[in-house]
C-alpha cells in the first residue's frame, strides 16, 4: 500500500535526509520507525505528507506515484491521512474541541456529528476535561494527546504519528498505543515514528530503523525481534 | 478498505461550508480587537482620500456650471439701427438655440452697470454724460461651450446691424485653464491616490493574512481544499471592507461639515452662489459595496501569494 | 559560587551592545525583503503627504506676496493742485514707509490702463477725450498688511490736497477671504494627515514589531535587560525612517516635476509670474531627520505596548 | 538555595496547576522533577523562571524572595538561569551558532569569545556540522540540544531543564545526562523535569514527584530508589 522505491532526499548539496531508502508497508499493517536523532524519521513522514518534494527516486501509495500528484488531488489525499505532527501544530485560537473537530469539519460532517465525535476522541486521550482550554493553557503531553485525537478522529486510512509520546510518560505511552491498536483492528495503516525503545519493545510490531538518513534494519515481529 | 464514514452530500457540505466560514470571518477580527481596530482604521483611510478628492470634484463641476455663466456677451448695435430694427433683432437672437436670454440696454443701463465696479464709477462719475450706442446683452445656457459661443459670435459679427461684440473672452480662457489645471491635478492625485491605497491596502490585508499563516499551513495539511482554506479569510476581508467603507464614509460627513462653513463664507467674499454637497444615499451604498469588493480582492490576491509563498517544512 | 566568568567591563559592553545593534538592525528589514519594501512604501507615503502639502503652502505663501502687490493704490488729486505741488505731495508719499513705488500719470495714462481691458476698451474708444483728474499710482511692499494699507488710506484722505482715493479693497478682501480658506483647509488637512500619518505609521510599526514577537520574549527570557531587548528593533525604526524618507523626498521631486508644467500653463492665463519651487538640501535633510525621529518614537512606543501586552505563559 | 514554601498556583478558579507545594534544593545539587502530564512540573520551572506569578505562598532563591522582586533586577537574576524550554524556543532568524553566541552576547562578553564558547558547546551536545543552519532546518531532537546548549554556555548558577530529553533517544540521553553531571560537579545547581524514568533509574539521584499539582514523594539517593 505504502511503496518507497530508492527514494533520497537532499536539502541542498551536502545534507542528505535520506539515502536510497526502499520498503513497503500493507495495507493494515502497524509499524515503528525508529533512529537516532536527525536519522530520517519525520522526513519519511513529510514525504508521505506532500509536505516536502522527493529529490530522488518514487513513493507510491495504493499504487499512485504521489510525486506526480495533481494540486487539486492533494487535499483529497491528505484528507485519507492523519498526521500526528512532533511540534503538535495545534490552531491558537480555537480551543480543543473546535481543534478536534475542525478535521470533521472540512470532510464535510455537520457540526453535531463532529461534535460529537471529537468530544469521543477527548475521552479517549484521557483529556475530557480540557475540552474548551486553548492549547497554549495546555502542558505538552496535553497539547500532544490533542494532536493525536485530531489525527484519528475522521478515521482516515493511514496515521502517520511522528514521535506521539515524546512528552507522555510509560504509562499513558502505553494507553495510547492501546488505541493504535484498537485503531489499526478496524484496518488503518499506522506508521509510528518514535526512538522509545521500552514501547517498541512492548509491542513487538515490525520496526524500521534508520541511521544516517538509511535503511539499516527491517525486523518483523515474526522474524528475531529488535533489541537495541 | 471504506469504513462507514458517512460522507455527507455536496451541496449541503458546500453551504455549510459557506455559514461557518462567515461566522468564522466576522469574527476574526474580534479575536485581537486592537489590532484589528487599527486595520479597519488603515482601510478606512485609504478609502477616505480619494472618496474625499471625488466628492470634491463633484462639488467643483457643479460650481463651474454657475462660472461659465457669467460670462455674457455685449453686441454694440450700429448707431443706424433703428429701435423696431433693434427689437427684431433682438428677437432673431433670443430664438438661437444656445441664447438662454437677451435684453437691450441703453447708455443709461451701460453706466448704471459700469458704476458699479468701485474703481471705474469714480471716473464715471467725473465724465458728462455721453451718448452710447445700444446694446444688447445675451446669457447662453451653462451646457454651451466655448466653440459653441465662438461660433455664435463669428455668425453674428458679419451681420450689418452690429457694429462689435464684445465678450468675455478672457473669463472663458481662464476658467478654461483652471478646469485643465484642475483636472490634471486631480488626475495626478487620483493616480497617486490609487497606487498609494493599493500599497497600503495590500500591506494591510496581507499583514492581517500572514497573521494566519500557520492557520493557513495547518488547514491545508489536514486536508482542505484551498478553497476551503481561503474561504473564512475571504470573509473577514469582506467584513473588512464594510467596516472600514462605513467608517469613510462618516469620515467624510465630518470633514465636510467643517469645511462647509469656510467654503461658504469664502464663496460669499467673491459673490458666487453655491453650497456644498455631501454624499447621497446611494453613493454611500456604491461607496460600501465598492470598498468591500476591493478588500476582498486584496485578500484573495494576498491569499494566493501566500500560498504561492508556501515554504516546505 | 561565582565562577571564573571574567564579566566584561561595563562601558565596553555598551558599546559593544550598540553595534551590534545597529548592524542586528540595519539586517532586520532585509530578512524579509518582500514586506520591508510595503513597509517602507506604506512609510514613505505617511510621510510624503503631509511633505507636499507643506511645499505647496511654501509655494502659495511666495504667490500671496506677488498677489497683494497688485493691489496698487490710486490717489486723485484736486483740480485745484497745480504740478509742482504734485511733485512735492509724489515725494512725501514716496517718503513714507510702506510705499514701494509711486508715480504721477495724466489722464492719456489712465486711459491707457482702461483701455486695457478689452470690454471697457470699446466703451472708452467711443467716448470723446475729457478731462480727467491728475493721479498718483502708488505701490506698497509686499509685507503690508492690510491694516496698514487702511492707516495708510484713512491719514491720506484727510489731506486737502487728495481729492479722493481709490484701491482695490475688495481684492484685498478676496485675497484675505482666500487665505483664510486655504489656511484652514491646510489646518484641517494637516490635522486629518497627522492623525492619518499617526494610525497608519503605528499600525504599520506596531505590525514589524509584532512579527518579532517571539524574539523579543525569548530575549526577555534569557536575560536580556528591556533595553538590550528593544535596542536593535529601535535602530531597525530608525533604518524604515531613514529609507522611508529618502523615497518620500524622491515622490515630492516627481510630483513636483509633473506639476510644474500644469502650473506654469494656468499661471501664464492669468499673468501671473511664479515658479514652482521644490525642496532645497536644508530642507531634504530636515524631512529625513524628521522622519527618522518619528519611526523610532513610533518603534519605542509600540515596543512599549508590546511590554505591557505581553502575555504570562 | 531554591525554597519553595507552600507555593499554590491557579489559573482561573477551578485550575489548580499546584497546589501547596514545599520542598528545598541546596546549591550545587542536581535533581528531579517528574509526575504525569499536565502533573505541574513546568509550572514549577515556569515560576522559577518568573515566567507566571505565585497565586499563593513564597518562592525564595538564594535567600530572596522572587515574586517581590523589582522588574528592572529580573534580567539579573534571569542570566543567573539557564533554562531548556520544552518547546524549545529558538529564534527563527538566526543560525545555531547565533542562538547560542546570544545567550553570552547578552552577557557582555566580545564577539569573539562568544562565538568560541558557542562553538565548544556546540561540540559538547554533538551537532558542531549544523553550526550554520537556521533551526527549522533541523530536526527536533536537534533543535533541543540546540536549546540545552545555550542553556549552559554561559555557565549560569542553576539549570532548569524542561523535559531535555523528550526528542531524543535513550544513547544521546544518556551522554546528555552526563554533561549535566559535569556541570553540576561545577557547582551548578539542576533542576530537570522529566518522565523518562529509564534515565531517572540510571542517574540514582533525588527526584521530587508531583501528581495533580500536589509534591507526593521525595526520594533522596541516599534513601531508597524511587521505582515506578
Ligand atoms: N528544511 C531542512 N533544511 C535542511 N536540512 C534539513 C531540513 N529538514 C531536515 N533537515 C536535516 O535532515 C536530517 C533528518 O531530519 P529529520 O527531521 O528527518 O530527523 P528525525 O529522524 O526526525 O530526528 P528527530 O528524532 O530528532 O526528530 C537532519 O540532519 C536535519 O538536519
Ligand atoms: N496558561 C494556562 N492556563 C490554564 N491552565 C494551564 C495553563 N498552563 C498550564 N495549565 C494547566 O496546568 C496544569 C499543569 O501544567 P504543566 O505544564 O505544569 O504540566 P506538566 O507537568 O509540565 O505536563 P507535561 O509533562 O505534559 O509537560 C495542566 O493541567 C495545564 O492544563
Ligand atoms: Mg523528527
Ligand atoms: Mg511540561
Amino acid at each position: 500500500m505504502i511503496n518507497f522505491n530508492r527514494v533520497s532526499k537532499s536539502y541542498g548539496k551536502d545534507n542528505k535526509a535520506l539515502r536510497d531508502v526502499s520498503f513497503t508497508v500493507e495495507a493494515g499493517e502497524m509499524l515503528f520507525l525508529t533512529g537516532h536523532s536527525g536519522a530520517g524519521k519525520t522526513t519519511i513522514l513529510k514525504l508521505l505528507m506532500l509536505m516536502q518534494d522527493v529529490s530522488y527516486g518514487q513513493i507510491k501509495v495504493n499504487g499512485q506515484d504521489i510525486s506526480c500528484m495533481k494540486s487539486r488531488k492533494i487535499p483529497a489525499y491528505r484528507r485519507n491521512i492523519g498526521m500526528i505532527f512532533q511540534d503538535h501544530r495545534l490552531l491558537e485560537n480555537k480551543t480543543v474541541l473546535d481543534n478536534i473537530a475542525l478535521s470533521l469539519q472540512i470532510r464535510g460532517y455537520s457540526d453535531t456529528l463532529s461534535y460529537k465525535k471529537a468530544n469521543a476522541a477527548l475521552v479517549q486521550v484521557g483529556i475530557a476535561e480540557k475540552a474548551n482550554f486553548y492549547p497554549q493553557e495546555l502542558s505538552s503531553g496535553q497539547q500532544q494527546r490533542v494532536g493525536i485525537a485530531r489525527a484519528f478522529v475522521a478515521k482516515p486510512d493511514i496515521i502517520l504519528a511522528d514521535e506521539p509520546t515524546g512528552n507522555l510518560d510509560p504509562d499513558l505511552s502505553l494507553d495510547l498505543m492501546k488505541i493504535f491498536e484498537k485503531l489499526n483492528s478496524l484496518g488503518i495503516t499506522i506508521l509510528i515514528a518514535s526512538h522509545d525503545l521500552f514501547l517498541i519493545k512492548r509491542l513487538q510490531k515490525r520496526v524500521l530503523v534508520l541511521e544516517k538518513g538509511e535503511l539499516i534494519d527491517d525486523f518483523s515481529p515474526q522474524k528475531n525481534m529488535y533489541t537495541p | 478498505m471504506k469504513r462507514n464514514n458517512a460522507q455527507p452530500h455536496a451541496f449541503s457540505c458546500y453551504i455549510r461550508g459557506h455559514k461557518r466560514a462567515i461566522s468564522e470571518g466576522f469574527l476574526m477580527p474580534w479575536q485581537r480587537p486592537l489590532k484589528s481596530l487599527m486595520t479597519i482604521l488603515t482601510l478606512a483611510i485609504c478609502f477616505y482620500i480619494p472618496l474625499f478628492l471625488w466628492t470634491l470634484w463633484l462639488n467643483y463641476d457643479e460650481l463651474k456650471q454657475s462660472w461659465q455663466n457669467q460670462g455674457s456677451i455685449a453686441i454694440f448695435i450700429e448707431s443706424t439701427v433703428d429701435l423696431k430694427e433693434t427689437g427684431i433683432f433682438l428677437q432673431e437672437i433670443k430664438d438661437l438655440p444656445i441664447v438662454e436670454s437677451a435684453s437691450v440696454l441703453n447708455s443709461d443701463a451701460i453706466k448704471n452697470q459700469l458704476s458699479k465696479d468701485e474703481q471705474l464709477s469714480q471716473i464715471i462719475s467725473l465724465i458728462t454724460a455721453h451718448d452710447l450706442p445700444r446694446q444688447i446683452s445675451v446669457s447662453v445656457f451653462a451646457e454651451t461651450t466655448a466653440d459653441e459661443i465662438e461660433v455664435f459670435i463669428n455668425n453674428l459679427s458679419i451681420n450689418p446691424q452690429v457694429e462689435y461684440i464684445s465678450y468675455d473672452k478672457q473669463w472663458l480662457s481662464q476658467l478654461k485653464a483652471l478646469t485643465n489645471t484642475l483636472l490634471q491635478i486631480a488626475r495626478i492625485s487620483a493616480f497617486m491616490f490609487i497606487l498609494i491605497v493599493m500599497v497600503i491596502l495590500a500591506n494591510t490585508i496581507a499583514n492581517e493574512i500572514t497573521d494566519h499563516k500557520n492557520e493557513l499551513r495547518l488547514l491545508e495539511l489536514i486536508g482542505a481544499s484551498w478553497a476551503q482554506v481561503r474561504r473564512s479569510f475571504l470573509y473577514m476581508g469582506t467584513f473588512f471592507g464594510i467596516y472600514a467603507g462605513i467608517i469613510a464614509v462618516i469620515f467624510i460627513a465630518i470633514s465636510f461639515r467643517w469645511l462647509k462653513d469656510t467654503i461658504n463664507s469664502l464663496v460669499q467674499n467673491f459673490g458666487i452662489d453655491i453650497t456644498l454637497h455631501g454624499l447621497s444615499f446611494q453613493q454611500i451604498a456604491l461607496v460600501i459595496i465598492i470598498s468591500l469588493l476591493i478588500t476582498w480582492l486584496a485578500a484573495r490576491l494576498s491569499l494566493s501569494s501566500q500560498m504561492l509563498n508556501q515554504v516546505q517544512d
